[in-house]
C-alpha cells in the first residue's frame, strides 16, 4: 500500500495542517468569547441603553458615537446588538438541544430497535423530513404566540429530522465496525459494547455538528422573523433587528447589513470551531 | 465569484453599491416634458400591498379593487359631500324611517342586466345575509328592508332613523353587484370576478401575482365627483400585489410600476424630490388608538388610565419615526379628517410625566421595584398590548408602539408588547378582557358614527365585540345614539364631539397616529385621485403623458 | 432456462423494491397529511370565527348565528375523527376539498401555483450546482490558503440569511444596475434573482459537502493513473473527481427541491412571484385547513418524488450501487 | 519503427521535435533528489539517485514502505505533488531532457511516451466507469482518432493483453471484472499509445498469487517487444523474474545497485542480504526470518475452565460447514461449502486460497461471528456454533482473532492500554492492578517497550499495531487464535518479525493458530497442515509436504506453480514445472 499520503510523515502532516488551522481558530474562539461575554453580561460591552429613544438621533449612520448607527427611534443599534445576543445565541443553543435530543432519540432507536420499530421510526423521520418547517414554525406560532421559545421549538424541530438520519448512520456504521466485532469476538455483552464502543462513537461527530447546528438555527430563526414569526418587541435578538431594519434599506443600510454580518459572523465563528474540533477529534489522538 | 478577504471588504463593498446605485437613480421616472400631450389607452400597471382572497367583500384591501368593477348608489367628494353616483337622488323620509333612492336611467351591469331597483333591493338584503359582513356591522340594528317602488326608484326603510346613511353608502362595501351574477353563478366565480356596472371589469386573476382590469367600453355610471365621463381613459389596469414595500418602491423606481400604494414613510422625502406624485389621505374614522380595558386590571381605575396618557410624548414618536409624513392623532375616537371632530379631545393630554407620577402616586402604586416599575400591594404594574403584528399593525407602527412601550416605562409601567400573528388575531386571540389590558387598531369610516360601532354596550342579547374598551357607559351609548339619529349636521356634529371629550377625559382611549393611505404616482401618468371615503386609489380618470 | 428463472427471480425482486417504495411513499403521505389535519386542528381559536374574520379583515368575536352557518356550510361542527376521516377519503379520489378563503377547489389553487414553485426549484438546484462545481473545481485541493479561502465563502454562503441575500442582490442588481427586472413575474429574466437567491447559500451547503469528498477523491490512484496517462489537473478534476464527489450534493439537491418552499415564500415576497410557498403562508394566517393540508400533502408528495430522482441519480453517477 | 507506427496512428500530437528523433526507451536518470516542502523546510525523500535504462530492458526499483521508491517513480514522470521539489543532474529521456519540461510538454509526454501502471486496478482504474472508456480516454487525450476508431482500438488493446470477450469486458467497470482482468486493463490502458517506457508500481501487489504470475508473464511479452520498463515492487521475489538491474532502496538512499542475478544471488549490503532471508518459504520452516530477540511468555493455564481441563482431544473441530450469501436479485452465492477440519493443541493449521475462496468466512464461522448454515463447529469439544450468543460468551475467552488490518478493530477513542485492558477478562483478574500487570506482561510478551501503552493506535506503525493485536488476542490467555491474514499488508521484514513472533509465542504458550492467508511462503513457513480452499470448497488438505512436494489437485499444483521465486533466472523450470 503505497500511495502519495503513506509516503509522507503522518504525524507531520496532521500538525503542520493544525498549526495552520490555530489562526482561524483562535479568531474564531475570540469571536465567540465577545459572544459569551455579550450573552452574559451585556452591560459591559454596551455602550448604550439597548432600549432608550433618542429620537433627535434616528437613523443616523455608523459613527465614533454609535458604532453601528441608530435606528428609526434613535436606539444604538451596536448596543441593541449586544443585549440581542443573549437571546440570539439561547435561539441557536436552545434549537440545537431540542433538535439533537429529539434526533438522538429517533436515532437511536432507527438503528438499534428491532426490524418493525425501526422502520416505523424511519417512517415518522421521512415525515418530520416531508412536512414543512416552515408550516410547523406557523402553527407553533400560532399556537404558542412569538417568542424566542416558539423559534427553539420550530427550528429545533424543523432539523430534527436531518441530524436524526446522521446519527442513525453513524450508530450503523459503529455498528458495523471491526472494533465492535473485535468486542462481540472478546466475549463482552451487548449492553458492555453499547456503552463502551457504539454510543461514544457514534455521539463523537456531534460536537461537529453542533457548532453548525447553533450558527444555522439563527440563520433559520432570522427567516422566521422576516415572516413576522420573530420574538417580541422590544427584544433585539439578531433576526429581529434584521426584520426590523428592512424598511430602511435603501436610506440606512446599516440596519440591514450589520445585523446580517453580525449573524453570518457567529455562524461562521461556530462552524469554524466546530470543524477544528471534529479534525482534533479524529486526526488528534496521539 | 471573487476572492474575498475579509467579511469587512464585501459589506464595505455591497454598503458602497447600494449606496452608489439609489443615489444616482431615477430608474423609469422619466418626468414628461411639461407641454406634455395625453395619449390614449395604455396599461396602468399598479403595485398594491395585501392580495385579498376575493374582488369584493369586508376588507379594505377588497374595498380598494372593488371600487374599480363595482359602482356605489352614491360617492363622497373630496368636501365629505354625498354626491350622485348609481342614484341620481335620494331623500329619507320626514320620520327618518326609510329613504328613497332614484336610479339613474340605462345603467346596466356588464352582464347586460340592467341596473335597477330590483337589484339594488336584492343587494342590501345579500350584505346582511353574509355577502359583507362590515356592511352588515354598519346596517345592522338600523335596516329592515329594501323595497322596489318601480323600476328606477327603491326604498329602504329602517327600524330607527340613520340620518348618516346616504354617507356610508359611499364605501366600496356597498358596491351593487349583478342580481343575476350573484344567484346563478358560483361562489367562486363571484369571488374571483364580480360583476358590478364599474369603469373596469375584472378579466383574470393571476393569483399571488395580480388581477388584470380590462377598461369597460360601455361604462355610463361615473360618479358625480369624477372628472370625466365615459369609458375610463386607459385600456387596462395590472393590479399587481407586491408585498414587500422595499420591492414595491423600487418597482416604481424601475420604472415596472406607474403607481404604488403604501409609501414607506422612509422613503417619501425621496421621491417627493424625485418628481414622483405622492398623494396621501389620512382616512376618516377610528384613528391608530389605544383603548384602555375598564373592564379588568389596572386600567379600570381612570387616574391611571390619565397617567398613561401623560407618560407619553405620542406627537415626538410619531412625527419622528413617521418622519413627518404619518401624522399624529391625539383624538381616541375619531380622526382629524372625519366630520365632527374634536380638538379639544385630540389636545387633551400632553406628554407630563410629572402629572403622570403624581396620579399613579394618587392611585395606590406608589412603590417601585429594582427596575424602577410600580408595584402595588405585591404586583407590579403590567399591562399587555397585544397587537395584530403585519395585518393591523404595519413595521412603522410597531416601531412607535415600541416607542409607546420605552416611554411609559419611564414613569413606571411595563408594558408587554405581544405582536398577534394573523391567524391568531383573527382566531380571536386576545380578545377578552382577561387578555389585554391595552388595545390598539383603527376601523375607517366615513363619519364619526362609528363611535356607534365602538362604543355601543355590549349586552348579554346584543353583544357587540368590537367594544375595545369592555366598557359599557350608559351616558357615552346615548350622546352616540342621539348624534346618530340627529338629521341636523351641526348639532350631530356637536353630539358626536361630546362623545369624543366624553372619551378623552376619563381617557377610555387616546389616539396615537392618522391611518394614512397614500400613493406615490410616476410623472408619466396623471389623473389618479384618491376617492374620499376610503382613500383608495381611483385610475378612472387616468392617462398617461407622453 | 436457468436464466429465465433468474431473470424472473431479479423481476420479482423488483417488484418487491418497488413495492416497498410505494408503500413508504405511501406511509410518508399518510403521516404529513395527517400531521397537517391534526396540528391545524389543534390551533387555538374557532376556526369558524377566523374564517368570518378574515373575510372581514376584523378580530372580534362572533355571534351564534353567525358562527352556526359557516360550521353547517364546511361541517366544522362534526366531531373531528368524522372530519378526518372525511378528510382522508376526499385525499384518496383526489379531492382536497374547496378553500374557506377563496370558494375555490384547492387542487385549483395548488395546480396555479405549483409550475412557478416547480421551475423556481430547479432552476435553484441548477445555479447552486453551477456556482458549486465552478468554486470547488477552483479552489478544493490547490494547497492551503486556496482551499482555506474556497472553504470559507463555503461557509459564508451556506450562513447568509435569504432575505438579506436577496434584497441585497435585488437593490444591487435590479433597481442598481437594471440588469432584471425588480419583479420576478414568471418570465425568465425574472427567474434568475430569485433563483440566485436560493442557489447561493445551496452552492454553500452543497460545497461543504462536495469539498471533503472532492479533496479525498484528489488522493485516489485513479486520479494520479489518469495524469499518467496524460490528462491535465482541470480535466482530471471535471471528468473524475467530481463524479466521485457528486453524492452528498446530490443528496443535498433532493432536500433542496421538497424544502425550498421555506425559502421560496421569503424569495416569493422580496420577488413578487407567485408559488405555493405564499399560498401556504396565507392559507395558515387565514386558517384555510384544506388549502394548508392541500399544500402539505403537495410537498410530501414532492418529496417523495424527489427521493426517488435521487436513488435513480445516485445508481447513474454511482453503477455499483445498483446492488445496494 | 515506431516512428512509422506514430504516422500510422495520424501522428496527431506529435511534435516535430520526437518525431524525428528515434524513440527508443532509453532513460538516464542522475543525481535525482526529491524533497517536499512543510512550514518552509525541505524534507529529503529522495538521495542522489542515478540509473541507467537501456532500450527493451528493466530496471526494478525495490525498497519497504517510506523507502522512497514510489516517490522516485512519480518523478520520472514530473508528478511528484504539490509542495515537492524535485533537483537532478540530468533526466534524459531518449536523450532529451525531461528535467524543466512545461506542463503541457509532460502532459504530451505521459500516456503517449511513458506508460505508468500502478498497484490495484480496483482503485487505479476509475471505479465508475467502463475499463474501456479509460483506455478510449487515454487515447482521446492524445488526440487519437475518433470516438468509433478508439472504441475499436480499445478492445483491440484489451485483447492483446489477454482478455477474453474484450467486447464485453470493455463495458464493464473495475468492480466487475475479476483481479486479473482488471489488472490487464489498467495495463491496456498504459500500453495504449505504445509507449517506449513503462513504469509499473507494485503492479502485482494486492494481487492472486495465479493472477500475478500471469500480469507478470504480461510484462515480460511487453518487456520482449522491446519496451523497456521501470519496475517498483517491496518484493524481490517479483522483480527476480523480469529485472535485469536492482536497486535497493532504503530511507531514500541507495542501497545496493547491480546486475539482478548478482544482487540477489551474492547480495552485498546487509540490508538487502536481511530482506532476502526475510522472505518465508517452506525452506524457512523452523528458523527466525529476521532478527534474533527475547520474550518470555507463560502460559496462565489456571484460566482454563475445570471441566475444559482435561480436555485434550482437538481444540476446534468443524463438521460439514455450509455458508450462503444472498446477492442481489434474489440469487445467492456459496461462500463456504462443506468445509470440514480439525486443530490440534499447539498445532497451526494454514487455510490458504485465492480472494473469493471462502476462507475468511471459513474463519469467521470458527469465530461464531458468522453463523453457518449447515454444519457445526465445537470448541474444545463443547457445542460452538449452534448455541445462541449468550451461551457462547462463556467460551469466547478459549479464542481470539487478529486480522488484517488491525487499525480498524481497535476502537479509535482509545489508547493501547485501554484497549489491552478491555480484553483482560475480569474474572482472571478481578483487581485494577492486576490487569495492568497483565497488561504489562502482555507487551512485553509481544516485544513492545511499556511507553507504547499511552500511545493511540493511529501513531503506531504497522508492525507494532499488528503485535498489539496479537497481545490483545493473547489477553484471556485463549486455546485458539484465528490469523486472517494477519500479515499479509506489512513489509517483508516486518512480516517476517511477527511470523517470528508468532512462532516463539506458539512454542512458549502451547496456544494453537488457526492461519488464514493467500500467501503460499507464509502458510508454508508456519504451518503444520495445510488446507487448499477454492470457491467455497476445500480442494486438497494435508501436511505441508504433501501440499508443496506433492500436491494432487490441479488447482494446487497451479498455485505452487505460480509461486515467484528468488531465482533471477525466468525459465528456471522449477517455477514452470
Amino acid at each position: 500500500m503505497t500511495s502519495l499520503r503513506t509516503v509522507l510523515p503522518a504525524g507531520a502532516a496532521s500538525r503542520s495542517i493544525l498549526r495552520a488551522a490555530a489562526t482561524g481558530l483562535y479568531l474564531s474562539i475570540t469571536v465567540l468569547a465577545f459572544f459569551a461575554v455579550a450573552a452574559i453580561v451585556p452591560g459591559l460591552l454596551a455602550t448604550h441603553s439597548p432600549t432608550a429613544l433618542d429620537l433627535s438621533h434616528s437613523l443616523e449612520g455608523p459613527s465614533w458615537q454609535h458604532w453601528f448607527g441608530t435606528d428609526e427611534s434613535g436606539r444604538d443599534l451596536y448596543s441593541r446588538v449586544v443585549y440581542g445576543t443573549r437571546e440570539s445565541l439561547a435561539i441557536g443553543i436552545g434549537a440545537t438541544a431540542v433538535s439533537i435530543s429529539i434526533a438522538l432519540v429517533l436515532g437511536s432507536i432507527a438503528a438499534l430497535a428491532r426490524r418493525f420499530v425501526a422502520g416505523a421510526v424511519n417512517r415518522v423521520i421521512e415525515i418530520l423530513f416531508a412536512f414543512p418547517t416552515l408550516l410547523l414554525a406557523l402553527l407553533l406560532v400560532a399556537v404558542l404566540g412569538p417568542s424566542a421559545m416558539t423559534q427553539i421549538v420550530a427550528v429545533g424541530i424543523g432539523t430534527a429530522p436531518g441530524y436524526a438520519r446522521i446519527i442513525r448512520g453513524q450508530i450503523l456504521s459503529a455498528k458495523d465496525s471491526g472494533y465492535v466485532e473485535a468486542a462481540v469476538a472478546l466475549g463482552h455483552s451487548r449492553r458492555r459494547i453499547l456503552g463502551a464502543h457504539i454510543v461514544p462513537n457514534a455521539v463523537r461527530p456531534l460536537v461537529a455538528i453542533i457548532t453548525l447546528s447553533i450558527g444555522q438555527s439563527i440563520v433559520w430563526a432570522s427567516s422566521l422573523a422576516f415572516l413576522g414569526l420573530g420574538v417580541a418587541p422590544p427584544a433585539s435578538e439578531w433576526g429581529a433587528l434584521l426584520d426590523a431594519g428592512r424598511t430602511y434599506i435603501t436610506q440606512a443600510w446599516w440596519l440591514i447589513v450589520i445585523p446580517g454580518l453580525v449573524i453570518v459572523t457567529l455562524a461562521l465563528a461556530a462552524t469554524t470551531l466546530g470543524k477544528h474540533i471534529q479534525n482534533i477529534l479524529e486526526k488528534g489522538e496521539k | 465569484m471573487p476572492t474575498m478577504k475579509s467579511i469587512t471588504a464585501t459589506s464595505i463593498a455591497l454598503g458602497l453599491a447600494i449606496a452608489v446605485t439609489l443615489s444616482g437613480c431615477a430608474g423609469g421616472g422619466q418626468a414628461p416634458a411639461t407641454d406634455a400631450k395625453r395619449v390614449s389607452g395604455g396599461t396602468i400597471v399598479y403595485g398594491h400591498q395585501q392580495e385579498p382572497a376575493c374582488v369584493f367583500g369586508g376588507w379594505i384591501e377588497q374595498a380598494y379593487l372593488s371600487y374599480q368593477v363595482i359602482d356605489n348608489l352614491v360617492s363622497l367628494d373630496a368636501n365629505h359631500k354625498v354626491v350622485p353616483w348609481l342614484a341620481e337622488t335620494w331623500k329619507p323620509s320626514d320620520d327618518q324611517l326609510s329613504w328613497t333612492f332614484t336610479l339613474k336611467k340605462g345603467v346596466t351591469f356588464t352582464d347586460g342586466t340592467p341596473v335597477d331597483a330590483a337589484a339594488v333591493a336584492y343587494n342590501f338584503d345579500y350584505w346582511l345575509q353574509g355577502g359583507n359582513s362590515t356592511a352588515e356591522v354598519w346596517l345592522q340594528g338600523y335596516y329592515r328592508s329594501a323595497e322596489v317602488v318601480d323600476a328606477t326608484t327603491v326604498r329602504i326603510n329602517l327600524l330607527k332613523p340613520y340620518p348618516r346613511l346616504a354617507d356610508n353608502l359611499t364605501q366600496s362595501y356597498f358596491g351593487i353587484q349583478s342580481e343575476k351574477a350573484l344567484t346563478t353563478r358560483s361562489k367562486e366565480e363571484n369571488c374571483a370576478a364580480p360583476i358590478g356596472s364599474g369603469a373596469f371589469i375584472v378579466e383574470k386573476w393571476n393569483r399571488g401575482e395580480d388581477i388584470i382590469l380590462k377598461r369597460n367600453k360601455n361604462y355610463t355610471s361615473p360618479p358625480a365627483n369624477a372628472k370625466h365621463t365615459g369609458a375610463a381613459y386607459v385600456d387596462t389596469i395590472d393590479w399587481k400585489f407586491i408585498s414587500d414595500p422595499t420591492t414595491r418602491v423600487a418597482t416604481l423606481r424601475s420604472g415596472e410600476t406607474n403607481a404604488i400604494y403604501d409609501v414607506p414613510a422612509i422613503e417619501w422625502k425621496n421621491l417627493e424630490g424625485q418628481k414622483y406624485q405622492l398623494l396621501k389621505y389620512v382616512t376618516p374614522g377610528r384613528p391608530q388608538q389605544i383603548s384602555f380595558n375598564t373592564a379588568q386590571g389596572p386600567f379600570t381605575d381612570e387616574k391611571v388610565r390619565q397617567a398613561f396618557a401623560y407618560s407619553l410624548n405620542r406627537r415626538q414618536i410619531v412625527e419622528t419615526i413617521g418622519r413627518g409624513v404619518i401624522p399624529y392623532e391625539g383624538n381616541g375616537g375619531v380622526s382629524q379628517t372625519t366630520p365632527g371632530y374634536s380638538t379639544k379631545a385630540a389636545d387633551l393630554y400632553s406628554y407630563d410625566p410629572k402629572k403622570a407620577n403624581s396620579l399613579l402616586d394618587a392611585a395606590g402604586w406608589n412603590q417601585k421595584d429594582s427596575s424602577g416599575y410600580r408595584v402595588k400591594d405585591g404586583k407590579t404594574l403590567e399591562v399587555v398590548l397585544p397587537y395584530g403584528a403585519g395585518s393591523i399593525i404595519n413595521a412603522d407602527g410597531a416601531s412607535i408602539l415600541q416607542g409607546v412601550q420605552e416611554q411609559a416605562k419611564a414613569v413606571g409601567f411595563k408594558v408587554k408588547l405581544v405582536p398577534v400573528p394573523q391567524s391568531a388575531f383573527f382566531g380571536g386571540a386576545y380578545s377578552k378582557p382577561a387578555e389585554r389590558d391595552l388595545a390598539v387598531g383603527y376601523w375607517t369610516a366615513v363619519n364619526a358614527g362609528i363611535l356607534y360601532i365602538n362604543w355601543r354596550q355590549s349586552l348579554p342579547d346584543d353583544p357587540n365585540y368590537n367594544n375595545a374598551a369592555f366598557l359599557n357607559d350608559p351616558t357615552l351609548e346615548s350622546y352616540i345614539l342621539q348624534a346618530n339619529s340627529t338629521s341636523d349636521v351641526a348639532e350631530q356634529n356637536a353630539l358626536y364631539q361630546k362623545a369624543q371629550d366624553y372619551i378623552a377625559e376619563h381617557a377610555l382611549a387616546i389616539g396615537v397616529y392618522d391611518r394614512l393611505s397614500t400613493l406615490a404616482v410616476s410623472p408619466s401618468l396623471k389623473g389618479v385621485w384618491q376617492e374620499t371615503a376610503q382613500g383608495g386609489p381611483v385610475f378612472y380618470d387616468a392617462y398617461f403623458v407622453k | 432456462m436457468a436464466a429465465a428463472t433468474r431473470t424472473a427471480r431479479v423481476g420479482a425482486a423488483r417488484l418487491g423494491l418497488v413495492g416497498r417504495k410505494l408503500l413508504s411513499a405511501v406511509i410518508v403521505l399518510w403521516g404529513s397529511a395527517t400531521a397537517a389535519f391534526v396540528a391545524q386542528a389543534s390551533l387555538p381559536g374557532d376556526r369558524a370565527t377566523v374564517i368570518l374574520n378574515i373575510r372581514a379583515g376584523q378580530a372580534v368575536e362572533r355571534t351564534s348565528t353567525e358562527l352556526a352557518q359557516i360550521n353547517a356550510q364546511y361541517g366544522l361542527q362534526d366531531p373531528l375523527v368524522q372530519q378526518y376521516f372525511r378528510y382522508l377519503r376526499g385525499l384518496l379520489v383526489g379531492d382536497l376539498g374547496v378553500s374557506y378563503q377563496q370558494y375555490r377547489p384547492v387542487t385549483q389553487i395548488i395546480g396555479e401555483q405549483l409550475a412557478p414553485t416547480i421551475i423556481l426549484t430547479l432552476t435553484t438546484i441548477v445555479l447552486a450546482w453551477i456556482i458549486m462545481i465552478f468554486w470547488v473545481t477552483l479552489t478544493a485541493g490547490r494547497g492551503r490558503r486556496i482551499s482555506g479561502i474556497g472553504s470559507f465563502v463555503d461557509t459564508v454562503t451556506a450562513g447568509l440569511p435569504h432575505y438579506w441575500l436577496g434584497i441585497i442582490l435585488l437593490l444591487v442588481f435590479a433597481l442598481g444596475l437594471g440588469w432584471f427586472p425588480v419583479i420576478g413575474g414568471s418570465g425568465i429574466q425574472g427567474l434568475f434573482l430569485p433563483a440566485l437567491t436560493l442557489a447561493i447559500p445551496l452552492a454553500g451547503f452543497m460545497g461543504q459537502a462536495t469539498r471533503t469528498e472532492f479533496e479525498n477523491s484528489l488522493e485516489q490512484p485513479f486520479v494520479l493513473s489518469a495524469r499518467m496517462r496524460g490528462m491535465g489537473d482541470l480535466g482530471v478534476r471535471l471528468r473524475h473527481v467530481l463524479r466521485h464527489s457528486a453524492l452528498p450534493a446530490v443528496t443535498l439537491s433532493g432536500w433542496a427541491l421538497g424544502a425550498t418552499i421555506s425559502g421560496a415564500v421569503i424569495v416569493e415576497t422580496v420577488f413578487t412571484r407567485a408559488g405555493i410557498g405564499k399560498v401556504l403562508t396565507t392559507a395558515v394566517n387565514t386558517q384555510d385547513l384544506p388549502v394548508v393540508t392541500g399544500v402539505v400533502v403537495l410537498i410530501a408528495a414532492l418529496y417523495v418524488i424527489a427521493n426517488l430522482v435521487v436513488d435513480a441519480i445516485y445508481i447513474l453517477i454511482d453503477p455499483r450501487l445498483t446492488s445496494a | 519503427m515506431t516512428t512509422v507506427i506514430d504516422l500510422d496512428r495520424g501522428g496527431a500530437g506529435e511534435t516535430g521535435e520526437t518525431a524525428t528523433r528515434e524513440r527508443t526507451g532509453a532513460l538516464i536518470v542522475s543525481g535525482l533528489t526529491v524533497a517536499f516542502v512543510r512550514n518552509g523546510q525541505q524534507h529529503p525523500v529522495v538521495h542522489d539517485l542515478s540509473f541507467e535504462l537501456a532500450r527493451g530492458a528493466c530496471v526494478a526499483i525495490v525498497g519497504e514502505s517510506g523507502s522512497g521508491k514510489s516517490v522516485t517513480a512519480r518523478a520520472l514522470v514530473g508528478l511528484t505533488g504539490a509542495g515537492s521539489v524535485v533537483r537532478s543532474d540530468s533526466l534524459l529521456l531518449d536523450e532529451q531532457d525531461i528535467s524543466a519540461l512545461s506542463p503541457r510538454a509532460w502532459r504530451s509526454i505521459r500516456g503517449r511516451r511513458i506508460g505508468f501502471i500502478q498497484q490495484d486496478a480496483l482503485v487505479s482504474l476509475d471505479p465508475l466507469r467502463p475499463v474501456g472508456k479509460e483506455i478510449e480516454e487515454a487515447l482521446r487525450l492524445h488526440g487519437w482518432g475518433t470516438r468509433a476508431t478508439r472504441a475499436r482500438k480499445a478492445v483491440d488493446l484489451l485483447q492483446s493483453v489477454g482478455v477474453p470477450l474484450p467486447e464485453r469486458r470493455a463495458k464493464q467497470r473495475p468492480d466487475e471484472l475479476s483481479g486479473g482482468l482488471r489488472q490487464r486493463a489498467l495495463i491496456a490502458s498504459a500500453l495504449a499509445l505504445d509507449p517506449e517506457l513503462i513504469i509499473a508500481d507494485e503492479p502485482t501487489t494486492a494481487l492472486d498469487v495465479t493472477v500475478q504470475a500471469q500480469v507478470l508473464a504480461l510484462l515480460e511479452e511487453t518487456k520482449a517487444r522491446g519496451v523497456s520498463i521501470v519496475l517498483i515492487s517491496h518484493d524481490l521475489s517479483v522483480v527476480a523474474q523480469l529485472a535485469d538491474t536492482i536497486l535497493v532502496m532504503r530511507g531514500g538512499h541507495i542501497v545496493e545497485q547491480g546486475d539482478a542475478r548478482q544482487v540477489l544471488e551474492h547480495p552485498r549490503h546487509e540490508y538487502t542480504r536481511s530482506l532476502i532471508a526475510a522472505v518465508p518459504s517452506e525452506e524457512t520452516r523452523g528458523r527466525h526470518l529476521g532478527p534474533d530477540f527475547e520474550i518470555t511468555a507463560t502460559p496462565h493455564p489456571e484460566q482454563i475452565a475445570e471441566d475444559l481441563r482435561d480436555y485434550d482431544g482437538p481444540v476446534l473441530e468443524a463438521t460439514g460447514l455450509v455458508k450462503r450469501f444472498p446477492l442481489p436479485g434474489g440469487s445467492s452465492q456459496l461462500a463456504v461449502n462443506g468445509v470440514t477440519f480439525s486443530l490440534g493443541r499447539g498445532e497451526t493449521l494454514g487455510i490458504v486460497g485465492e480472494s473469493g475462496s471462502g476462507k475468511s468466512t471459513t474463519g469467521r464461522i470458527a469465530l461464531a461471528l458468522t453463523a453457518p448454515d449447515a454444519g457445526e463447529v465445537r470448541l474444545l469439544g463443547q457445542d460452538w456454533s449452534s448455541i445462541p450468543e449468550s451461551r457462547r460468551r462463556r467460551l469466547r475467552s478459549r479464542i481470539s482473532v487478529v486480522y488484517q488490518d488491525p487499525l480498524s478493530s481497535f476502537d479509535p477513542r482509545w489508547n493501547t492500554e485501554r484497549i489491552l485492558l478491555d480484553a483482560v477478562p475480569d474474572d482472571a483478574y478481578p483487581t485494577a492492578e492486576a490487569k495492568r500487570g497483565r497488561v504489562r506482561e502482555l507487551v512485553a510478551q509481544v516485544g513492545l517497550p511499556e511507553e507504547l501503552l499511552q500511545r493511540f493506535p493511529l501513531r503506531l506503525s504497522g508492525g507494532q499495531r499488528q503485535r498489539i493485536a496479537i497481545a490483545r488476542a493473547l489477553a484471556p490467555s485463549p486455546s485458539v487464535i484465528v490469523l486472517d491474514e494477519a500479515v499479509s499488508a506489512l513489509d517483508v521484514s516486518i512480516q517476517a518479525q511477527i511470523l517470528d513472533l508468532l512462532t516463539e509465542l506458539q512454542k512458549q504458550l502451547g496456544v494453537s493458530y488457526l492461519f488464514i492467508s493467500h500467501d503460499l511462503g507464509v502458510i508454508s513457513h508456519l504451518s503444520d497442515r495445510v488446507l487448499v480452499m477454492k470457491d467455497g470448497g476445500v480442494v486438497e488438505h494435508g501436511t505441508v509436504e504433501q501440499i508443496f512436494h506433492n500436491p494432487q489437485h490441479a488447482y494446487t499444483q497451479q498455485l505452487i506453480a505460480s509461486l515467484p521465486s528468488l531465482d533471477a533466472d525466468p525459465h528456471r523450470d522449477t517455477i514452470r514445472r
